[in-house]
């Protein structure tokens, strides 16, 4: 139940932490941090399929399309204070 | 015997086969819609007769109705796939011509699918399976606004698909919570057991099935994205979001409301911001200079005319948010047809390079006037009897708050036919006689505009065509029972 | 001003789904339709894992349903990120040795490990999804290991659309012989085989090779237009 | 109950994200993260204490105590539903920035409301 906990906490804090980087980059691997802690999330609640799912299609190929998209526009969000 | 399944299947599999067919000749991939449609109308009409006697119930798989996804077609799932296949129908000929450039095989197949995932959202009677047609609805709509490739277009379906994608979310978290309530996702079944939970924890998952619904039906704090996605789409297109999309939105808020909730103290509040949003919808349509963009918000005033009759919740109210149904997706439709040649002859979207439109393209501009005084609520034409139903409907409601409302609904009109016929006055009597080289819109094009003045004016003229399908259609939206009987028997 | 609104409205929306979850207990079982599928899943569809039974059979239409959502959004990428520019080649800079030849060792294995996972979908947890998932994962190491090498376009395409034809065909099979869509015609076999669930694998290779290809084409339509728009 | 936390938590975040952030991808970072906590929150609904994954693995295998199967296949279709969403809307990005060359929705205002 501890490690639950931990991980849950965990997954919170990359959230979070997706939501103020700057960098894009470091704001997509932080929330394939969540998807991956997620998936582990499923396998603790019984469901091994839906964990599959979420490491193939959540944690991997999103993120890489997410690379891939970030490589073709830009990687640093600009300031908002300046718009 | 026809089974309603097709409706949804023969569409689907068709849209999957469009790729293989594009490998022979990439001339067929155009005339596929149209078949499907072709199809889908025929199939319609036949099941209508036996609709109408008793609501037609498949189960998908052949398990008893809560353990399986089933379809319910009643009186308004078929009225409402006929509308989407005739309408369908209509604009894949118009497009025939008008799609020639950029991904043409994939505009047809996102198309097809749209029209497959408004059938499946009116027909079906599970709300998972819901979610999953209004996403398919959702998502080739986004598709097909960004089709074009340019600037506006890209700019509109980037907004349309961030606050759809946030009203999807609201759907799920509203189907999650309603699961853990209730244990079964088949709407009949939650209908039955909805009184058995306190009201409150009910009321969520109806504010968030609103609200999500809400953004695809453009009701008013939700429908920032439509004048942008409407206006900036392809004219085929948005005949089909304007005539069909928002339709089905609407659709599925009353069948929530309807049929699983039974929600009658948030009908007040819905009558309200119908009125709103029909206020607010014609007067911003009337400070427009953008003809797409007029249509648009014309179609936000529409719909909170519909949200009014169908907040009226009487029969007579119903029927009239009905047929204002049909009457707007065939007079929006044609508008939005005609305005498309218009605007590829002349290159522009201003009304003011409209001028003297009147005497270069006769017919087109014959079309657009008569979907215009359609819409206003002119005699002979469809709008009328629609228009008229909704007031008599309010008045015999016999509440004093209706009659102040009422008052406001016709306002609109006021309003509405103010900017309609500065247009048809700009398209007849303005502008000077000069010998310009542009020409009516191709024969392919003018067809299905011409059926559609066709059926505005025959209906406008014998509205008694649709009475009964229309009574029986209100009648399964307010009697509850009976839909939950038909179903779970 | 815009960050107070929507923390405020952030704030109503979670009163209001804390007030309704207070009825839904959790580690309860409160499910009618999910205890059906567990005691009869097996003796209805012959089928050991539950899940793959309630996706393929008994909610299978909101399956087709979601292979169309793929469907629409690999199509609805390519009309976007179509150009009418010419194709315009760049040299594109080859990857290094390790990860040329580390890619080209792993893709087979990965490949064989989506199938596998597909196939075996009706037995153990995985299914169409997850495997073509794999699947697709193989194809993006082809991707970042030799650039140049892009998918066929056309191959893909058959696949997507030939999945997605046999899912709707098995379908209406099934209207035709039985009078309901989907309905499971073939023998159900005995449980726990590999030949085993009728219609059920049927599908769901279809599902896997469809998805496969769809998100192979997905990869490639936003990475692989790199080369070819400057 | 910590499973309840942790979705919540997830969506409002995202939910968040989505409302305030100005760049269009940490924005579909958002969606990606609501997507998550949706998910999560689905199949703790589903979730029996003590039960076992519905899967009979062997023959042998009782059915008491299975966690339920139903919002584990809801949440297939809604991952694969959201990963569609997110590839439409990465493509919609790229030309964004390809036209406008910037990804600042506060800035991208040809169209007035």
């Amino acid at each position: 139940m501890i490690f639950v906990t931990l991980l849950v906490l965990v997954m919170l804090a990359s959230a979070i932490s997706a939501c103020v980087f700057r960098d894009l980059l470091n704001a997509l691997i932080a929330s394939c941090l969540v998807s991956l802690i997620a998936s582990i999330l499923f396998y603790f609640l019984q469901a091994p399929d839906v964990a599959m799912a979420e490491a193939a299609i959540g944690a991997a190929l999103t993120t890489a399309i997410f690379i891939i998209a970030i490589r073709r526009t830009k990687r640093y969000e600009e300031d908002e204070k300046n718009n | 015997m026809v089974n309603p399944v097709l409706l949804i299947v023969v569409p689907l599999g068709l849209a999957f086969a469009i790729p293989l067919f594009g490998f022979i000749s990439k001339r067929i991939e155009k005339y596929i819609p149209l078949t499907a449609m072709l199809f889908n109308l025929i199939v319609s009409l036949l099941l209508i007769p036996k609709a109408l006697q008793q609501p037609i119930v498949v189960s998908i798989g052949g398990f008893p109705p809560p353990f399986c996804i089933n379809l319910v077609a009643g009186p308004v799932g078929i009225l409402f796939s006929a509308i989407i296949a005739l309408v369908g129908l209509l604009v894949s000929v118009y497009a025939l011509d008008y799609i020639k450039q950029g991904a043409t095989g994939e505009y047809h197949i996102l198309y097809l699918l749209l029209l497959v995932g408004a059938t499946g959202v009116v027909l079906t009677g599970d709300i998972f399976n819901l979610f999953v047609f209004f996403e398919i609805l959702c998502i080739s709509s986004y598709a097909l606004v960004a089709h074009s490739g340019d600037k506006a277009g890209i700019e509109s379906a980037v907004k349309y698909l961030i606050q759809g994608a946030i009203g999807s979310s609201l759907i799920l978290i509203a189907i999650a919570l309603l699961y853990g309530l209730f244990g079964t996702l088949n709407m009949a079944d939650i209908a039955r057991n909805i009184d058995s939970v306190s009201s409150i924890s009910v009321f969520v998952p109806l504010v968030l099935f609103i609200t999500g619904l809400g953004v695809e039906a453009a009701i008013f704090p939700l429908n920032a994205w439509l004048p942008d996605a409407h206006s900036s789409a392809p004219s085929s297109i948005s005949a089909i979001l304007s005539g069909i999309a928002i339709e089905v939105g609407i659709y599925a808020v009353a069948r929530v409301i309807f049929t699983i909730f039974g929600a009658q103290s948030i009908l007040l509040f819905l009558l309200l911001l119908g009125i709103l949003t029909l206020l607010i919808g014609e007067m911003c349509a009337f400070s427009q200079r953008n003809i797409k963009r007029l249509l648009a918000y014309s179609s936000i005033g529409q719909i909170g005319l519909i949200l009014f009759a169908l907040g009226i919740a009487t029969h007579s109210g119903v029927v009239g948010g009905l047929f204002q149904i049909i009457s707007h997706a065939l007079s929006k439709a044609l508008l939005f047809l005609a305005v498309g040649y218009m605007i590829y002859r002349t290159g522009s979207l201003e009304i003011s390079t409209l001028e003297g439109m009147g005497r270069k393209m006769p017919l087109t501009s014959l079309a657009f006037t008569i979907g215009a005084f359609s819409l206003v609520g002119l005699p002979p034409f469809v709008g009328f009897p629609s228009k008229f139903l909704i007031v008599r409907a309010a008045l015999i409601a016999q509440e004093p708050l209706f009659v102040v409302l009422i008052a406001l609904v016709l306002l609109g009109t006021i309003i509405e036919g103010a900017y309609f016929l500065r247009i048809v006055q700009v398209l007849y009597f303005k502008g000077e006689k000069s010998n310009s080289k542009i020409e009516d819109a191709p024969i392919v094009a003018l067809i299905p505009i011409f059926i559609l003045m066709l059926l505005i004016l025959i209906i406008g003229i014998y509205p008694k065509l649709l009475t009964g399908v229309l009574n029986s259609a209100a009648g399964e939206f307010l009697n509850r029972v009976g839909y939950i009987k038909s179903v779970l028997g | 001003m815009r960050r107070i609104i929507s923390i405020l409205l952030l704030g109503i929306v979670a009163l209001g789904i804390i007030l309704t979850l207070v009825k839904i207990p959790f580690g309860v079982s409160k499910t009618k339709v999910g205890k059906y599928y567990i005691d009869k899943g097996v003796e209805e569809t012959g089928v050991t894992n539950i899940v793959t039974s309630v996706v393929v059979n008994y909610r299978g239409f909101d399956t087709l349903g979601e292979v169309t959502v793929l469907f629409i959004a690999a199509l609805g990428l390519g009309a976007v990120l179509s150009t009418r520019k010419k194709k315009v080649k760049r040299k594109v800079e080859p990857a290094s040795l390790i990860l040329y030849t580390g890619c080209r060792f792993l893709f087979p294995l990965i490949l064989l490990f989506g199938v596998y996972i597909f196939i075996h979908g009706h037995l153990t947890p995985g299914g169409g999804f997850q495997g073509g998932a794999i699947v697709a994962s193989a194809f993006l190491l082809i991707y970042l290991g030799s650039r140049e090498r892009r998918i066929g376009e056309r191959g893909t395409k058959a696949i997507e659309s030939l999945g997605g034809l046999i899912f709707v065909v098995v379908g209406l099979a099934g209207l035709v012989i039985s009078g309901y869509f989907l309905r499971n015609f073939l023998p159900k076999g005995i449980p726990n085989l590999l030949f085993s669930g009728g219609i059920i694998p049927i599908i769901y290779i279809a599902i896997g090779f469809k998805v496969g290809s769809e998100l192979a084409g997905i990869i490639d339509n936003l990475g692989g237009a790199v080369s070819r728009l400057s | 109950m910590i499973y309840y936390l942790g979705a919540f938590g997830l969506i409002f975040i995202g939910l968040y994200i989505v409302l305030v952030k100005h760049n269009l991808i940490k924005v579909i970072i958002g969606l990606s993260i609501l997507n998550t906590g949706i998910n999560l929150f689905l199949i703790s609904i589903g979730f029996v204490k003590k039960g076992t994954a519905p899967i009979f693995s062997h023959p042998g295998l009782k059915a008491i105590r299975m966690v339920d199967p139903v919002p584990q296949a809801l949440v297939l279709t809604a991952i694969v539903i959201g990963v569609a969403v997110l590839a439409l809307a990465l493509s919609l990005a790229i030309r964004l920035y390809q036209h406008y060359g910037t990804l600042n929705l506060r800035k991208i205002r040809e169209q007035k409301w």
